[in-house]
């Protein structure tokens, strides 16, 4: 998987550098949250992004405030993609009144309906359904809005996919279905609980299907535009499965509960490396393409660091939430 | 005003509903013909944008409500059979119930979901569950259960406009025909309940199904000299405290008629509460009359002998009234 | 759908005959009960096998007491054609003590476990995971013994049919699907809700697959000989879409609540020649190859409507149940 | 005997159960590894045949656990966390809990199913719930919900060995380790509840994670002079009713400890079953500590907020102590 195989048919200089932007966003967040979890800096445990960057970055950039999105208990990466705002997310994971859910949710259920972020979810595919229902309101709203559900590989096993799957074609629904087929459900590797291929199950459906390779940011540009184009022109759902690979636990600090290893570290390492890490590749392809130069990526990482840092501080700065509110919000009055 | 049985008054108030705000929209498997005739007629005025035909799917169902309510709409997502509740859960229980919550309150969610539910029909276990104490205890959603065609399109209408997920539930056994208000707002407040008769000797709770047995019974017991206050409980989320135990303040002696099962139904809890707020006032043990712990029979002679009737809500009344205090 | 597509290799006289007259007892014990309910000889709703009988019939015929099968609401054929007593079947659809169940399922829930028949089943799709339970002891078990789920066209877009499907490719279950389209799913044409042909939702899952003619008994004795080999060599899931037609109602007496119909009477009527009917197709072949004269199949009519009436009468001089069993069964003490 | 935490306690179970009979099987998510200690060690001491990791699908996998007992085996379904079962709720309500009955009581189903429960880890709304309200009312199965590792191990080992789905319920926070007896036949009967604490002023009856606060609770009240009779109650499907009201007898007054929501939790079908069987004993009114009707929030000030503690406890006994009667 050689960078070069970044074919980029579509894409400005602005378009390519607001993606990187966006995936070093999501990659210094995701970093801040491994590290402070080590010191028990929030309550909650947190399952990273890292890795997928390429897959909700490049879709989500083609959405509107008025698409929606679903996705995971790995949701963090979504909702910064899809444009949530990472202060009132660390505030949320930190636990704190000024979280986007006022702390009564936290990592995986960071959701901001405003920015069409109808949030991560903590059951396997729970989102699925919220998204085919989403993708039916903005199908009878006429107006071209489209709904995404990000799952996982072993999310595909969960039957309400084919539900939604049927569902969708049957009433040609705005739909995109973004398998992040990362090769591991929780410890078990795909292929012991995955028959077959996951993309070959929307074909019985008629659904048109990509099957890519999830850590090139303009494969999944160009699959993604596709989709959001057949979403938008009434055209019906599309299937993307994009390979990638998760590179971290499946939830950090899983190493201090679990008896034994699942993975070889040679592995990892492998996906870590500058031709196989999402992050890493494109920075090269950018160099490559002239598009910065290294003292332009480094400004970059420290940029963006700092964003980070800020929101961090915002969090840390942040009043814990009331108890008194711990009551509100079941039930709307 | 004219007289209607449950389905065309739940019709009634469907239309009514639809055609007072577009954003009502309805789906369920055979939505369009109506198995049971809530939804008859509909699709023809309203389209099949509107009111859709599903395939059966009910995992995704009660999901897809939660979406599309998060989206804008007021979605009727029509279950059939309340045993089909459990086939759609899930959602039910982690996404309805939860979101609106785990998001701090971000979201509104106006969904009904409606379904038959109850015995007497030889329709046997798997048609004949009474299934909101499973539901009771979820949070975050709304239960009415009306008891004749009145209360069924008075609470229907509301449960349309409310902003909260709400379940329906209606007994399948039907009931007899009603004066039904053409009124279009006619609309009866979720979580009031209405006091049918008033007494001073003994009070009686009854839900949905019941209620017309209740009636019965508390006839019978009156022409024996016997004073019943009758409430009729309508809503059993959120619960009509207030009511209940002015009753209780009144009779002190108290008889709950549900057709769920007995551990965990609607009767325990009412009976919990009252055992908290209204012990002071309460001169016997508190009855419930339910149907023991087993699933529902087929053979008309099993299903009778399970489900509670009017002569039960007799005899229990009297032994209650006969016990010393 | 000439009859002389019936393409015969491997059956006997003896197996012919045999499968016929298993047919023809379905279709006398459904006639009954199409009949009797119209007076309301028994309490509940009837769901009427007439047409599909060439479905269940071929398969069960290879089926021993220790495979298994689970089913529908449209479950007695199932239950005829795997050996259940159609005396104990009358009788519980009659609501008698007598009954397989002690009339406590009713027409929705006829069983007879020790037949190896897991039963009707009054939720859609709700035997799937019952018949994959079972094929999983049947492979532990390590005897060659199979398990079949029968389920219907509107079934077949329940997601726990992928979930089936899936484990049972994984774990290389002696699983087998039958699929009995026939059409409709309550009054909805299938084509309303079903996306794509059923038959393709196994192969993401490399399940082998046949699509044939649910009408024609020979066809589906061949694809079934497939499928239990399989099952019984340990080769794992065999998926079977049969093409059919429900002749009567969803449920008997759906006319008398229905607001409008939803199919031409020409469509049934066509369905019921007997170059389309299963049963008189084969009654036609049968003469055609000379197994029977048409005396024989008098003969056979009568003798089994006497068998069907010996049932009936069975059933009405049974007893009700004792009102003290209701409570019982819930519960091993 | 050896001190355990609950985690190794239940793998004891496990693994003596299994080696005692060779028709128990397990499955689940991560089965062969673990996610959270109950399975560890055993796929590589009974093989992957006998525990099988499971695709994520809970629809199929409680439906399959009938499927595999009917057929003869005695199967542990492993669905993690008690959301889940929720997902797989369809065939636990309308199958596990009814094909027993509806076929004539023709089969046996011991199955097992297993997730662990409740509150106080910030796991928030969908890895935090309570789910056996929801299962209480359905009948045809059974429900415990051990306190501790002693407990754990003994109700583990009757449930497997039981002949009907029991589901085994136990605290997702844990506990302190406690001696387990070694025991390869220590059973707990399911049904019965455990008297901790002998005592006339007052019952306190507690449920699983509950009972550990209860306990603290019970010992700060004692030293105030007032005397707990203090039950766990392990079981709630079926319930000890005959402990509970013995206990009433001898106090008069009773405060349950439960972390379900309130509506149709366990407490108030205890409380309705007290306030039926056991009136004339009542001094006092029956009080619940539950969790107001919220799901479970993230941080932990508002979790805190939300979950009974021992504090909780003592000012409502402290209450109902000082109440006139
Ligand atoms: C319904 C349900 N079952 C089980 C779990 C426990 N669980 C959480 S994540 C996970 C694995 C998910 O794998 P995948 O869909 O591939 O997503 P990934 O973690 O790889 O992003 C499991 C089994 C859950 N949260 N919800
Ligand atoms: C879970 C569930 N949803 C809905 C129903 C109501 N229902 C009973 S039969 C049926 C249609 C089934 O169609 P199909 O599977 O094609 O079987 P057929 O009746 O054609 O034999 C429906 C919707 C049900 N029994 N169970
Ligand atoms: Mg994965
Ligand atoms: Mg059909």
């Amino acid at each position: 998987m050689p960078t070069n195989n970044f074919i980029n048919k579509n894409l400005s200089d602005e378009d390519i550098k607001r993606l990187h932007r966006k995936m070093l966003l999501i990659r210094k967040c995701e970093e801040h949250l491994g590290e402070a979890t080590k010191n028990g800096a929030f309550p909650g445990a947190v399952h990273l992004y890292i890795g997928q960057e390429a897959i909700a970055v490049p879709l989500c950039d083609q959405l509107e405030d008025t698409d929606w999105i679903s996705s995971t208990h790995r949701g963090h990466g979504h909702f910064i993609a899809k444009g949530g705002d990472i202060k009132q997310m660390m505030a949320e994971i930190y636990g704190k009144s000024t979280g986007v859910c006022g702390g009564k949710g936290g990592s995986m259920h960071v959701a901001d309906f405003k920015k069409g972020i109808i949030g991560a979810n903590g059951v396997v595919a729970g989102g699925m359904g919220l998204a085919v229902g989403a993708a039916l309101a903005a199908k009878m709203d006429k107006k071209g809005a489209v709904s995404v559900i990000f799952f996982g590989d072993g999310a595909a096993n969960q039957g309400v996919l084919m539900e939604a799957l049927n569902i969708s074609s049957l009433w040609n629904l705005p739909m995109i279905f973004v398998c992040e087929n990362n090769q591991y459900s929780e410890f078990t590797h795909t292929s012991e609980v995955t028959s077959g291929k996951i993309s070959d199950r929307a074909r019985p459906f008629n659904i048109p299907t990509h099957d890519i390779d999830g850590n090139n940011v303009i494969d999944m540009w160009q699959a993604s535009s596709h989709a959001v184009r057949r979403g938008r022109n009434n055209e019906g759902p599309t299937f993307i499965e994009a390979h990638t690979y998760r590179q971290r636990g499946h939830v950090e600090f899983e190493y201090t509960f679990l008896s034994r290893s699942y993975r070889d570290q040679s592995e990892v390492d492998l996906w870590k490396r500058d031709d196989k890490d999402p992050l890493l590749r494109f920075e090269k392809y950018l160099l490559e393409q002239s598009l910065y130069i290294k003292n332009d990526i480094e400004r970059m990482h420290k940029e963006i660091q700092d964003e980070v840092d800020e929101a961090v501080s915002f969090a840390l700065n942040s009043s814990e939430p009331d108890p008194e509110t711990a009551i509100l919000h079941m039930i709307e009055e | 005003m004219a007289k209607k049985r449950m389905m065309p008054a739940i019709n009634m108030a469907l239309e009514e509903e639809m055609s007072r705000n577009s954003k009502v929209i309805l789906y369920g498997e055979d939505a369009g013909i109506s198995l049971l005739g809530q939804t008859t007629g509909l699709q023809e005025k309203f389209g099949k944008d509107r009111v859709r035909d599903t395939p059966i799917c009910e995992n995704i169902m009660t999901g897809m409500a939660v979406g599309a309510a998060a989206a804008g709409y007021r979605p009727i997502c029509h279950l059939l059979y309340g045993n089909f509740i459990y086939t759609g859960f899930d959602s039910i229980a982690n996404q309805a119930a939860k979101l609106k919550y785990m998001t701090g309150g971000q979201v509104k969610l106006p969904i009904v979901y409606m379904a038959v539910i109850g015995g007497g029909r030889s329709a046997s276990a798997q048609h004949s569950d009474i299934p909101y104490p499973a539901l009771m205890n979820l949070g975050g959603i709304k239960i009415v259960v009306p008891s004749n065609s009145r209360t069924a399109k008075g609470l229907l209408k509301s449960a349309i406009r409310d902003e909260n997920p709400v379940f329906y539930l209606t007994a399948a056994s039907g009931g007899k025909p009603e004066e039904v208000p053409d009124d279009e707002d006619f609309l009866l407040p979720i979580g009031k309940a209405e006091c049918i008769r008033e007494g001073s000797d003994v009070t009686i709770i009854s839900i949905g199904s019941m209620t017309i047995k209740a009636i019965q019974a508390s006839q019978e017991l009156e022409n024996n000299g016997i004073s019943v206050d009758l409430i009729d409980l309508l809503s059993l989320l959120p619960i009509d405290e207030e009511t209940i135990i002015n009753s209780v303040i009144k009779t002190g002696k108290v008889v709950i008629v549900d057709e769920a099962r007995d551990v965990c139904s609607a009767a325990s809890h009412i009976a919990a509460i009252i055992s908290d707020k209204a012990f002071e006032y309460l001169r016997a043990p508190i009855k419930r009359i339910t149907v023991q712990d087993v699933a529902i029979p087929y053979a008309p002679i099993l299903e009778n002998s399970v489900i509670p009737d009017v002569k039960d809500i007799i005899n229990t009344v009297n032994l209650l009234i006969s016990s010393r205090s």
